[in-house]
């Protein structure tokens, strides 16, 4: 029902146009679906970090801009909005309309908008007035943009509405900011969880193995020594870690060569000495690629076997 | 005498119970002087502090305080967020590679957090916020400490310390964050940062002495 | 000179200008000090990764908003400007004034504005127009926000400059966004840097042990076996990973016990069956708290004596 | 046959000498049908990269690819930044504690990675984008596979398709990014996006390989 000029044609606003031409009536609004009750409640809880940080991201962006009446929404992928802030009455305007929280702001419900093409298209998006297909919706200027996990997968998205009397062109900068914003929160919590299952492994591992192991770091500092090799020696753990490796210890040669060369050398029997006390190990030295050091004590094994098969 | 990391883990998980119980109490405070959220933030924050400690309970102290403040630095928004945040992973260097504190480490992890808290809210003694609490505290430890206290004598000081600067504040007149734009209207009230600040506090000493 | 309202005189701009009041003729303007050659050089370099990922994140911004002029510059923490980017014409103004790449906002030079008011309050911060202390600053709209690192120690701001005539509050917004979304990049990248050494030292530590180490997911489903380990099997590395633990091997019910209720078992003797052979060895069971289980196969020790000291 | 670990490490740095070798080129093609700076992005990505390589060299080539997926997000920008990312990111799956790769993986590899780049830019065939030159290559690698060519006859029919993945963007009117702006007078200009990953596939066939 309207001209569009052939250089348009292809714009994520018109190709949505014409997917609501075919099913939808224009001039007729009806309520979107609406989850409510125990599904509510179950989709929030789903979604409990998503809003969680994402209120820590949006609940003051009004505090910036307190002239203009904004809304600000999260929803997840299916359009489904979990949680609004910003300006009451203008909220109040979206409720009145059915597009409350746990409305899903599907395109073949509510005509084209912000949210549903964010997500259909990946991309930031903005939807203004009487680009929306349904009429009721030409009172607003929406953008929004989706959320990215760590593999490229979107699973949220986040919207700005606004009257368009308030209508203002950097709010899709600002919308795409925010969405990027939380994305990168999640991945550094992600990432922040996966180095301390990291941690949990490693220690656990240096705890319970036979091997003594010390490691100074690059400049020769003693940074970790595990039980087993604590008990060789008759130091103190705090007079260990922070000392230099080679003025606690002395080293014969073979070692000393391979750290200058910063080279490895695998289970070789050694005798170095540690506050006068001597002390004689099957030892690997083995540098990291960040300038640190692991130093490994064997204990003697029974005729160097190891645990038996038998057949 | 040391705080163990048992004990560590036994205070978040308090304080998450605390800042649940106090929510409204806490958003009361910054309704008078504020916008009303920081009940309702602290609870957020330490609400996912608390799913995580589960997983991080075999680390070492250092970890445990650091993943506490990356958690509040992402979740408890507003000012007190990226404060809090920084005094928790501040606090880390301190505990690291440790499994128990004593009155030492303590003094050191707290005088870094209120270190990290003032190089990011650059706040000053008398601006009426948190650190009015955490100067306060701080003091109190190394008072004890130097007089030879123990642990749990230092720890009952430290309690009381932190109710008198929560009380400070009352009379303060607020030259950081949301209550400096009430200006002499914000004298009379107590300071929300302060009193969460304070209840932090007291929950430690509740954890390792017992109710004083 | 100006007369202000009492309930402002803790505004950061009226404090800013009670500084530059006694230094500065507000109706002169002198171009600030500016880094450059050699000196500028090594500015940038050190500033590397912060203008590559600040790039990244700035530079596709006017194309959201194309009807504005806009420009956005990322300075270090002496608001020392280190890049540029957006509408050229306005850049050039600011080159006029000497506002250039390497050009100090330091407010004692050129009077009160956003960037150094950011830098100094820590907190996102708007100067318009005739909020600047000097004259010739009266035609810009500026608003910067500071960039903290993981430690809450600022060490760069990012600011957005626009002609009084396009003035929006909205940018103040945008330019706390961009601050946190840079932030938040670049705790990533640390944070991924800190993994990569954690797995070097865990994988270096496990190829380096006496002892063999399997480990298993909540699932059971075998995640990972080093070398130690994989000698004692007549089965390919590939056919162990992602099998079930309690699936391929038999473990007697002392280990199976230990399973069950989640404890650790620490250097106990066992013989367990895989593929019909039977294997005995000095284990240790470990449960990790994501459910995941470490098994060590600890190689039989000389008389359970450890490296000898000799005294 | 395999690829091994080391080959992958100077498949990276060989990609980081291409970008900065044809930045220019690449600008200059993104110049004609977009905003100039598609090669400038690559480079800067890329010699990132380069940079990283030095501290991950002892990983397994999974994490090789994750560090390398995590910096082009990061550092690369625009469009493509996201797409190379997500496709390195990806990729890492099938490279997950390995030390070399065969034919297999390499498809699983690529794959992976491309599924990564639809999934984000939903691009389909035929909309002058870099999937062009990935789908190919894709195909032609299962191709080489079914017909049980070995590695180096795999990747050289990679290398040609890709070359020719890359040629029959010129003709396709661009339906994704910049270019999608254009409209018809895309027509007659071979992709930025489907050349830089044309490179990429070259140089991994030349480090296997040698030139061909
Ligand atoms: N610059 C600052 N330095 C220290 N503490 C501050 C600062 N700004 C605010 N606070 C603390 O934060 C508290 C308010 O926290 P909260 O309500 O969560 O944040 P917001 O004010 O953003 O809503 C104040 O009571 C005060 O103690
Ligand atoms: N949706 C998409 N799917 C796949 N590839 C895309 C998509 N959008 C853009 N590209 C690729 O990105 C290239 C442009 O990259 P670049 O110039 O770096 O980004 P920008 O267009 O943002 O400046 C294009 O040549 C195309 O190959
Ligand atoms: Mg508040
Ligand atoms: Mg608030
Ligand atoms: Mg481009
Ligand atoms: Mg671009």
């Amino acid at each position: 029902h309207r001209w569009v000029a052939p250089e348009h044609a292809l714009s994520p606003v018109i190709q949505s146009w014409e997917r609501c031409c075919r099913r939808s009536n224009a001039y007729q609004w009806n309520k979107p679906a609406i989850a409510s009750g125990a599904t509510l409640e179950s989709l929030l809880k789903r979604s409990k970090d998503l809003t969680t940080l994402s209120a820590a991201v949006l609940e003051d962006s009004e505090q910036y801009q307190p002239q203009r009446r904004l809304a600000i929404v999260v929803s997840d992928i299916s359009a489904c909005c979990l949680k609004f802030w910003g300006d009451q009455s203008l909220i109040q305007n979206l409720q009145a309309l059915g597009l409350a929280r746990g409305s899903y702001w599907n395109e073949d419900q509510i005509g084209t908008n912000a949210l549903a093409l964010a997500l259909h298209n990946n991309e930031a998006t903005s939807v203004f007035a009487s680009e929306h297909f349904q009429q009721a919706l030409h009172l607003f200027s929406c953008h929004a943009a989706p959320i990215f996990d760590d593999q490229g997968k979107p699973y949220a998205a986040v919207m700005i509405v606004s009257d368009i009397s308030n209508h203002h062109g950097g709010d899709l900068a600002l919308v795409a900011s925010y969405a990027k914003e939380i994305g990168n929160l999640i991945s550094l919590e992600n990432s922040v969880s996966e180095r301390n299952t990291l941690i949990c492994q490693r220690d656990a591992v240096l705890e319970s193995i036979d091997d003594g192991l010390i490691a100074w770091d690059e400049n020769q500092r003693i940074s970790f020594i595990n039980r087993q090799a604590q008990n060789l020696f008759n130091r103190q753990r705090d007079r260990i870690i922070g000392c230099k490796a080679s003025e606690l210890f002395r080293f014969p040669p073979l070692i000393m060569h391979a750290l200058q060369e910063r080279s490895s050398l695998s289970h070789v029997d050694i005798t170095f000495e540690c506050d006068n006390d001597f002390v004689s190990s099957k030892v690997t030295v083995r540098p990291l690629n960040d300038g640190s050091w692991l130093f490994f004590m064997h204990p003697e094994q029974v005729d160097h076997k190891s645990p038996s098969i038998a057949e | 005498m040391t705080i163990e990391k048992s004990q560590i883990l036994n205070w978040l998980n308090s304080c998450a119970d605390i800042f649940a119980k106090e929510r409204d109490y806490l958003t009361q405070l910054d309704a008078d002087i504020g916008d009303a959220d920081h009940g309702i933030n602290m609870n957020r924050g330490f609400e996912r502090v608390k799913d995580k400690i589960t997983t991080i309970e075999d680390q070492d102290i250092g970890t445990i305080f650091k993943t506490t403040g990356m958690t509040l630095l992402s979740s408890v928004g507003g000012a007190s967020g990226p404060l809090y945040g920084t005094f928790f992973i501040r606090a880390a260097a301190a505990g690291n590679g440790k499994q128990s504190i004593d009155l030492n480490d303590l003094c050191q992890i707290f005088s870094d957090g209120v270190d990290g808290v003032v190089a990011r809210g650059k706040a000053q003694p008398g601006d009426k916020t948190m650190c009015d609490v955490w100067w306060t505290v701080v003091e109190a430890l190394e008072k004890s400490k130097d007089e030879g206290q123990d642990l749990q004598q230092a720890l009952v000081a430290m309690g009381e310390a932190s109710e008198k600067g929560a009380a400070a504040t009352i009379e303060m007149q607020a030259k950081k964050g949301r209550a400096s734009y009430l200006g002499e209207r914000s004298i009379g009230h107590q300071d929300p940062g302060a009193t969460s600040s304070m209840m932090m506090v007291k929950a430690l000493r509740d954890v390792v002495v017992g109710q004083a």
